[in-house]
């Protein structure tokens, strides 16, 4: 017991990775064992988060359960995890989502050992990120998330589908979404990379605590550039890193590629989790590292999350393939993430002003909140696209059409979840989005009120998925013969469950989450 | 008092560019074989001179000259061996007409 | 008087190579034991040469110093220090995997392997010798037989010619550190072609900047730097695998760190003075290289270009002349040996197979060996600088001693890393997934067990690093203290 | 059990019984329904004990039942949820408890339970009726049961969960969700039979269209919290904090903070109770089952709209001094008045029973609206209760007529839309109870003279624009009011009056007593109620009843508004309009047999002043543009994606291009090859001197060394 208190980060981090190994050596055509032991494995750590949360101690400040050990001596980098509130509850995502998503693919036929494997070795990848207090760390979780998700995607995506790059240039779509999500999201972490060696260049050190306050008390010149100068390139390093993770407008188009051909638990995850990543980003490292300049660029990131939410939303409404259109959701909505984190940019840390500081918290709140709820339902709308793709291997929105009477269980989930995602009063959504709002209002009015837009389509294209998949005269297609359209089984509900009962919980009482949340956003910001 | 150095000096430059001679203008192999004999003698004769005019006192001379005997032998030895072999093979000991390694 | 470990690493092979020679050809299993026997041996003597280095101690251990040739001051001078124990190890184990990854080999494996390790004792002698002298002589032990194994076991259209151009650029590039050397030899009055005497000899400062060009970028070439990195693509191409092996993993070494050796710690005011022009051209290196790795079509060319690419990063750690710098470009060393021998394998195992190395022509090779896909994957993970593999222990340094030099280089040079990953992912793809050609149905056999145990081998240690980076980085940390000292404590 | 306890429990029970029947009972109908109307009846008694309890309380204004818990933890502080009943939410509670089970009641008829299933009926269309066959074993149709029975009752039942919320809550935010909760349900149940195109859209554009003022009301909610700090009502209308609201400028159009707020939450009044310009899709909202349309669309949905204005009239009126109307009361004003004529002459020209009623509705509450526009709080609520009743009626009413008429249908095997009243005619002997009551409503809605709940409260409505002097408004309802009457008197006339014109409606007959129970019972309320509200210095009749409702609701606000001096020409106006447009409507249409004859069917009203047409061109088709061309195609794909491809482009031309025209020709060729070449050169020019006769070798050599030694000889030597 003592043990596992004190190393109960760790325990949470590297359990997958043993997991894998003991999968590595599982006789690849056991594939029933294989699935089991990548479920049990993925619920040990949801476990020991659990116990985590109920350990975690939401009044005291600063970071728990943290634990050092020496790792890179010669650049001064050694594995510091540890949690506060908001890592807690993305940690507590990530573990929730990761074994929903291993039963969701149980579903996979093929090289399952392979798959099981690459999901855990994922799931270490972003445990890492949201537990690193180490820049270095955090960036070395940071990118090994992407190799998994790149086979992932590359190997278990959708065959179908050929991507025109130029001419007569064509590629196949899912070896095209793999590699623009790679190389994308490279590219955008080479800037990180860049800023982070400079930050160990100047400071020797890479452990986050320290580099907060060392960072933030820096004077005079740095490289022959005067301090503000190179602040203001190494934020916008950091920006854009974590906005094409987001991933923000104009960063987004790798999004609804990766997604769409990803399979169903790839999506959940990156759609759950993997973009949490760049909003945790965004709170975790730019807002403490840049109070200054994230106040001076608030602005700009508010227009960029207003266009992601407007664009995101009416893109949304463009689409006719029902995972694109999830997915495109997605940007909306990690956009009105984006809003509040300009929000509280744009107050700044310690600001006099007592009302802006109340606005800013809400709208932090809302933020983080909207982080969670976007993982659950994004994950389960992409895993209810999922199960009926698995059985009509057809995306196009006008093939289906009247399914609500052959699959009403279905229907109704799938309802209830879109609901969620609309932010229907009541559900999760709505609580973030409310919080996000009201926050912003007072900060970024101009801002807000266009957002206002984006909301309104929001409803536009939930709708529209809604009335083409559900509703509508039956597509006889489904109705009889070997076509017949199945019920959703017990399986995919045990999978569902749960996201719902949270989506219902944090809708009617969100103080369970939100405190710890807010609890935390206090003492940070 | 008895023959000059000189003398034997002659003898030996004599022999040397018969040698040379020999070596230089005869074709047959073991006419060139022989003219390295000679020029080898030749070299025998001035060491032992110098050796008895100069120092009697010590030995170098002496033992550089043996040296130069059995090498000698060796030289011969080894030769003809490669001569008879060459000649057994394309029956000519003519140094011209063996121009196997002549690009 | 201890153990004399050293010489006897660095005579195994070449002892070795006679007991080949020895035995009939006819006798071809017998041969390749013996061979791996003393491969073997030769690991294991390095692995504990390396394990046993006393990293506290540090400075140069198992010294062992036999006179040569007393009056030229020349002497078989022989230690290690943090720099060049890696190196020792790298050769073991490309030597052992070589052996390995050669055992199918059926032409004439006799005066193979005997070459082979004839090239082997050549590097080990290099990388262990602190004479100067002896350093030359070894180093063109190892060059020569390089000839031989290209233009013999080569792949026929362009042996003869990759040989030729590999063995003159060699030669060349020799000759003119050797002027080099001998200058110094001479500069110094010291009489002695001692390394560690000649360290202390404090050439002075216009000396210095006139010859170090000569001496560095003579062995630079071997380095494969530009623009004189063109000998190495060709020479891989057409090398056997195994000799590719060592080619890419330890000959490229040989160079940088003969360069770093007699460059840099016999002459450091020289350095500082042309550190420039050197990072200049190890900039161009890295990106000329990776871009044009982009689009070469030939598979074995890729791999040549990247390592065109990584050994620019090498010599882009020197020139930091820092020590993070410098400690990322040792680590870089060994990492890139590793890796490069690893995918030269691998492709060597793919060619074998389907007997071509047209990307376009190639497909779905992970389903007939696995193994080989997985361990190409990790091994373009290392290139592409991924964290958690030894690549990036030795990238990211390597570009921290950038920035405390000239940031701007830094940003340019993290292009790389892009183009890097662009192509390693799109080689992985077109090569082992996809769909196999109809022609490869069936013709493609699985890997042989010595195969896979060399790719285990070489992977365990890119992942053990990757993910322990104090299993190295301590080693080269205090050779790069020895050398900051020379540099006058930078 | 505390009253608190009760409130907090008063929405529950449909809530309940909607996830029952979802989870369990959805495959058993009589459980379902009757799971639906127990839980109604629970809360039904819930709200009625509330109510009585609340008349209990002397001065009920000042001391209501409230209480609050902790919901959102914001800072430091913690934004409460609560409950609140204080006389307005107690008024409003009584209607909606008794209009929501009289429904759910209803609605067991309409979805003709007891009838047998269908034969070729499916989920997501209307029953087609079922042919059975009776003893003597000749066949004949008669109606089926609803094929998803159960999931009507589950809808509904969630809906009165929200309409409840709605009303118990003490504060905006739940408030707010129980008016999306509903948006929902009105999505849901419009698209009930979303087998018809025209329901799926009617249901989106519905949703959609409140969804627009949905959003400005968030905003607006959030202002109001970000400006007060509270969403609480008691908290928002404390004086102090008013007075700081209506002081407090802000940056859009000069407005104050209080009257932007309430510009704001007003326009989601807009959406929500169809008002113009957003009341395009209350008319298709009738694609739904008349109960829907009495229910969400005529009883207690669109007067939440009013509802909501009543409950922010002390914000809205914030900055008002009494006579000059603020901003955004003379916009409010403006809007219902409009939406009150303009409504109303849409009505006229409208064939389907149900539109009619529906621009009604939509006219009616535009009084509503101009009476707050103006002030007139106790008026406007006096009319939103006696609305939320008659107009219940009248569309229970209508769905039994077209209910009667499908019958007849069924019977005769003729296909004809059963909603046209041109189809209908003479129903009056054939339907009795839904005649009589239907006449009841209608008369209610026209404003009967003394008798009708109707009369009165427009009449209110009517005298307090006059006493005010609002001219403008007061002219705009009178004649509305007027064109009520008229087209109410037509409708009648056309349903129950004259001659059957068709067979359907020769063989209509009655409905079962689950849908007249709920007319008597609403009729009598339409009637009663009225009397409640009686000016006390009324001619005659005046004081023999007290005003209650005007002591009662007035009470609400801080302070009681002062009941008017009584003033004949309102009254007269207001006989004049409601009789004469009765007696105009009846002259008119008595002998109209067919729309050919009906010379009111003018294409401008018919169409609704092509306003669908217009905003379809306007919004809807550019959305579609925008979304699928400029952001997806254009912008993502061609732009963003383009300059992304490019990179590539740019990353391999540079590649080859490196490679073919410089490292292959200036590296390889010129360094590389070029040192090669010229140490072959060298070469092929020195093999000349390799003869390979040893001979000439040693000539040579010879001659060297004799070179060297005369060169010593005369060099060194010579000295």
């Amino acid at each position: 017991m003592n043990f596992l208190s004190s190393h109960l980060l760790t325990l949470i981090l590297f359990f997958p990775v043993l997991a894998a190994l003991v999968i590595l050596f599982l006789p690849k055509d056991e594939v029933k064992a294989i699935r089991w032991t990548a479920l049990v494995a993925s619920l040990v750590p949801f476990g020991l988060s659990v116990l985590l949360w109920m350990r975690f101690d939401s009044s005291a400040s600063g970071f728990q359960f943290v634990e050092q050990y020496p790792w890179y001596e010669a650049i001064h980098s050694t594995l510091h995890v540890g949690v506060d509130g908001l890592s807690l509850t993305m940690v507590l995502l990530t573990t929730l989502l990761t074994p929903l998503a291993i039963l969701a693919s149980f579903s996979i036929k093929e090289r399952v050992k392979a798959y099981m494997i690459l999901f855990l070795l994922l799931e270490t990848g972003m445990l890492g990120v949201f537990l690193a207090l180490d820049l270095l760390i955090f960036f070395v979780f940071w990118e090994i998330g992407l190799v998994p998700m790149y086979f992932l995607i590359n190997q278990w995506g959708s065959e179908k589908g050929e991507r025109v790059l130029w001419g007569k240039v064509k590629m196949q779509a899912r070896n095209y979404a793999s590699l623009k999500f790679m190389i994308y999201t490279m590219a955008g972490s080479l800037g990180l990379l860049l800023a982070i060696q400079m930050l160990g260049v100047l400071f020797q050190t890479y452990d986050l605590p320290s580099l907060y306050l060392k960072w933030n008390a820096l004077e005079g010149t740095v490289m022959g550039l005067p301090v503000a100068t190179v602040k203001a390139i190494a934020f916008w390093a950091f920006v854009v890193a974590f906005a094409v993770k987001v991933p923000v407008w104009p960063f987004h188009t790798w999004l609804p590629d990766a997604h769409t051909e990803a399979p169903t638990a790839g999506s959940m995850i990156l759609a759950g989790v993997l973009l949490k990543l760049g909003a945790y980003g965004f709170l975790r490292l730019v807002l403490p590292l840049y109070p200054a300049e994230a106040q001076r660029f608030a602005g700009a990131l508010a227009f960029l999350a207003v266009m992601a939410i407007v664009f995101g939303a009416f893109a949304s409404y463009g689409q006719t393939d029902f995972k694109r259109l999830v997915a495109y959701s997605s940007v909306n909505h990690m956009g009105i993430v984006l809003l509040g984190i300009a929000a509280a940019a744009k107050v700044g840390l310690n600001n006099p002003d007592v009302a802006l500081n109340l606005s800013k918290n809400i709208a932090l709140n809302g933020a983080v909140l909207q982080m969670f709820n976007h993982g659950l339902s994004a994950a389960g709308m992409f895993f209810l696209v999922g199960v009926i793709y698995e059985r009509t291997h057809t995306r196009n929105l006008n093939d289906f059409g009247g399914l609500f009477p052959l699959v009403p269980i279905y229907g109704g989930i799938l309802l209830f979840t879109s609901m969620a995602s609309l932010g229907l009063p009541g559900l999760n959504g709505f609580v973030s989005e409310f919080l996000v709002v009201r926050g912003a209002w007072p900060i970024l009015t101009v801002y807000t009120a266009i957002a206002m837009l984006g909301l309104l389509f929001t409803g536009a294209y939930i709708l529209k998925s809604i009335k083409q998949v559900l509703h509508g005269p039956l597509n006889e297609h489904w109705a009889h013969g070997e076509h017949r359209l199945t019920e959703i089984n017990v399986r995919e509900i045990v999978v569902m469950a749960p996201l719902m009962v949270l989506m219902l919980m944090i809708g009617i009482w969100p103080a369970w989450i939100l405190d710890v949340i807010n609890k935390a956003v206090m003492m940070l910001f | 008092m008895s023959i000059p150095l000189s003398w034997y000096l002659i003898l030996s430059a004599a022999l040397f560019s018969i040698g040379l001679f020999g070596v230089l203008a005869r074709k047959n192999a073991i006419a060139i074989l022989l003219g390295v004999e000679l020029m080898l003698n030749a070299v025998n004769v001035n060491l032992v001179a110098f050796w008895r005019y100069l120092e009697p006192a010590k030995m170098a001379g002496q033992v550089f000259a043996i040296i130069v005997f059995a090498v000698a032998a060796a030289e011969v030895a080894v030769g003809l061996a490669l001569i008879i072999s060459v000649y057994r093979r394309r029956k000519t000991v003519i140094a011209d007409e063996i121009d196997l390694m002549k690009w | 008087m201890q153990f004399p470990i050293l010489s006897v690493i660095v005579f195994t092979p070449m002892a070795a190579a006679m007991l080949i020679l020895l035995i009939k050809s006819e006798r071809k299993n017998e041969i390749r034991v013996t061979a791996l026997a003393a491969a073997s041996l030769a690991l294991l003597l390095s692995l504990w040469v390396y394990f046993s280095y006393d990293k506290a101690a540090a400075g140069y251990q198992f010294v062992e110093k036999y006179n040569w040739m007393p009056m030229l001051g020349i002497s078989l001078h022989l230690g290690v220090d943090g720099m060049s124990a890696p190196l020792v190890l790298l050769t073991g184990v490309v030597m052992f995997t070589g052996v390995l990854i050669s055992w199918g080999l059926d032409d004439r494996p006799r005066e193979f392997f005997a070459f082979l390790f004839i090239l082997a004792s050549g590097v080990f002698g290099v990388f262990a010798s602190l004479d100067l002298f002896m350093l030359f002589f070894f180093y063109e032990i190892a060059v020569f037989p390089m000839y031989l194994l290209i233009s013999i076991w080569g792949w026929i259209k362009t042996r003869e010619y990759a040989a030729m151009k590999l063995t003159l650029y060699l030669f060349i590039g020799s000759v003119v550190s050797l002027i080099g050397a001998l200058v110094m030899y001479w500069q110094s009055g010291l009489h002695t072609f001692d390394m560690l005497a000649l360290e202390q000899a404090a050439f002075s400062p216009g000396f210095q900047k006139l010859w170090f060009p000569f001496v560095f970028f003579g062995f630079a070439v071997l380095g494969g730097i530009f623009p004189f990195h063109n000998w190495s693509p060709d020479g891989h191409v057409a090398a056997p695998t195994a000799v590719s092996m060592f080619h890419a993993g330890v000959l490229m070494k040989l160079g940088a760190f003969a360069a770093l050796r007699v460059g840099i710690m016999l002459l450091p005011e020289g350095a500082k003075s042309w550190s420039w022009l050197i990072m200049g051209l190890a900039l161009v290196n890295i990106v000329y290289g990776a871009f044009i790795a982009m689009v070469q079509t030939d598979f074995k060319y890729v791999i040549g270009f990247s390592s065109v690419s990584h050994m620019g990063l090498v010599m882009m750690g020197f020139s930091t002349l820092t020590r993070v710098g410098l400690t990322g470009a040792g680590v870089q060393m060994f990492s890139h040996g590793v890796m490069t021998a690893l995918f030269f394998a691998a492709v060597g195992m793919v060619y074998d197979r389907a007997h071509t190395r047209d990307i376009p022509r190639l497909g779905g090779m992970v389903k007939p060996m696995p193994l080989v896909a997985v361990a190409f994957i990790i091994g373009g993970l290392v290139s592409m600088g991924m964290p958690g593999f030894s690549g990036f222990v030795a990238e990211f340094p390597i570009f921290m001693g950038i920035w405390q030099v000239r940031p701007l280089v830094a940003i340019i040079a993290a292009i790389s890393i892009i183009v890097t990953a662009a192509y390693i992912m799109l080689v992985i793809r077109r090569v082992f997934f996809g769909s196999m050609p109809a022609e490869f149905e069936g013709h493609i056999g699985p890997v042989a067990v010595q195969d896979k145990v060399a790719l285990v081998f070489l992977c365990v240690i890119m992942i053990g690093l990757g993910l322990f980076p104090s299993l190295m980085v301590p080693w080269v940390q205090t050779g790069v203290q020895h050398l900051l000292s020379l540099l006058g404590g930078a | 059990m505390t009253t608190e306890t009760i409130i907090w429990l008063l929405p529950l029970p449909p809530l309940l019984a909607f996830f029952l029947i979802v989870l369990f009972t959805n495959r058993h109908k009589a459980f379902s329904h009757s799971l639906a109307v127990g839980a109604a009846g629970l809360s039904w008694l819930g709200s009625m004990l509330v109510f009585v309890r609340a008349l209990g309380v002397p001065e009920f204004g000042k001391e209501v039942f409230e209480s609050a818990i902790n919901w959102l933890p914001t800072g430091e502080t913690w934004l409460k949820i609560g409950v609140l009943i204080d006389p307005l939410s107690a008024a409003t509670l009584f209607f909606v408890a008794w209009t929501v089970l009289m429904i759910f009641v209803y609605s067991i008829g309409y979805h003709n339970f007891g009838q047998p299933a269908g034969n070729h009926d499916r989920p997501g269309l209307p029953p087609h009726g079922a042919t059975i066959q009776d003893e003597k074993g000749h066949k004949h149709s008669v109606p089926s049961i609803e094929p998803m029975y159960s999931r009507f009752f589950a809808f509904i039942g969630l809906f009165a969960f929200g309409m409840y919320t709605l009303v118990v809550s003490n504060n905006l935010l739940t408030f707010f969700i129980g008016w999306e909760i509903m948006g929902l349900c009105s999505y849901l149940l419009i698209g009930f039979w979303y087998g018809k195109e025209s329901a799926r859209d009617a249901a989106v554009k519905a949703f959609m269209t409140t969804r627009v003022g949905d959003v400005f009301m968030l905003l607006g909610i959030a202002f109001l919290y970000s400006a007060t700090g509270t969403l609480s009502f008691r908290e928002i209308f404390r004086p102090e904090m008013l007075h700081a609201l209506a002081t407090t400028a802000t940056p859009f159009f000069g407005l104050s903070a209080a009257g932007f707020i309430g510009l704001l939450l007003f326009i989601g009044t807009v959406g929500k109770s169809a008002q113009w310009p957003l009341h395009v899709w209350l008319p298709d909202a009738m694609e739904g089952p008349t109960p829907v349309s009495a229910m969400i669309h005529a009883a207690t949905m669109v007067s939440a709209g009013v509802y909501a204005v009543l409950r922010m009239f002390p914000l809205i009126t914030a900055d008002f001094s009494g006579h000059a109307l603020t901003p955004t009361m003379s916009i409010i004003a403006f809007i219902g008045a409009f939406t009150a004529l303009f409504a109303a002459t849409i009505a006229v020209a409208q064939n389907d029973i149900k539109r009619v009623l529906a621009y009604s509705t939509i006219s009616q509450l535009g009084y509503m609206i101009a009476a707050l526009g103006i002030g007139a709080y106790v008026a406007a609520a006096f009319h939103l209760i006696a609305h939320a009743f008659f107009k219940a009626l009248l569309f229970l009413g209508s769905g039994s007529v077209i209910h009667g008429v499908e019958h007849g249908a069924l019977h005769t095997g003729e296909h004809l839309d059963a909603n046209d009243m041109f189809n209908m005619g003479g129903l009056r002997k054939k339907m009795p109870i839904t005649f009589w009551t239907f006449l009841i409503g209608g008369f209610a809605l026209s404003g009967f003279p003394l008798l009708t709940a109707g009369f009165w409260s427009k009449d209110e409505i009517l005298a307090d624009a006059f006493g005010h002097g609002h001219w403008a408004v007061f002219a705009t309802l009178a004649v509305a009011a007027f064109l009520t009457a008229f087209y109410t008197m037509r409708q009648v006339t056309l349903t129950f009056l004259g001659e059957p014109r068709t067979q359907a409606a020769e063989h209509a007959q009655e409905t079962p007593w689950t849908m007249t129970l709920p007319l008597v019972v609403l009729a009598l309320f339409a009637v009663g109620y009225g009397w409640v509200g009686i000016p006390e210095d009324f001619p005659l009749i005046g004081g023999l009843l007290p005003n209650w409702f005007h002591e009662f609701v007035g009470g609400t606000l801080a302070e009681r508004p002062e009941s008017l001096p009584f003033n004949f020409l309102p009254l007269l106006t207001s006989l004049v309009v409601a009789l004469g447009g009765l007696l105009v409507g009846w002259l008119v249409y008595r002998k109209v047999k067919s729309p050919q004859q009906d010379r009111l069917q003018i294409p401008l009203l018919k169409n609704k002043y092509y306003f669908d047409e217009a905003y379809d061109f306007l919004f809807v088709r550019p959305a579609y543009w925008v979304s699928e061309t400029f952001t997806y195609m254009f912008m993502d794909r061609a732009i963003i994606d383009g300059i992304l491809h490019t990179f590539g482009r740019v990353a391999l031309w540079l590649g080859s291009f490196l490679r073919n025209y410089f490292d292959k020709p200036v590296i390889n060729e010129f360094i590389g090859d070029g040192t090669g070449n010229i140490v072959k050169k060298a070469g092929s020019s020195l093999r000349r001197i390799q003869v390979g006769r040893i001979q000439s070798y040693m000539l040579a050599s010879f001659i060297v060394v004799v070179l060297f030694a005369v060169l010593y000889y005369f060099l060194i030597g010579g000295v």
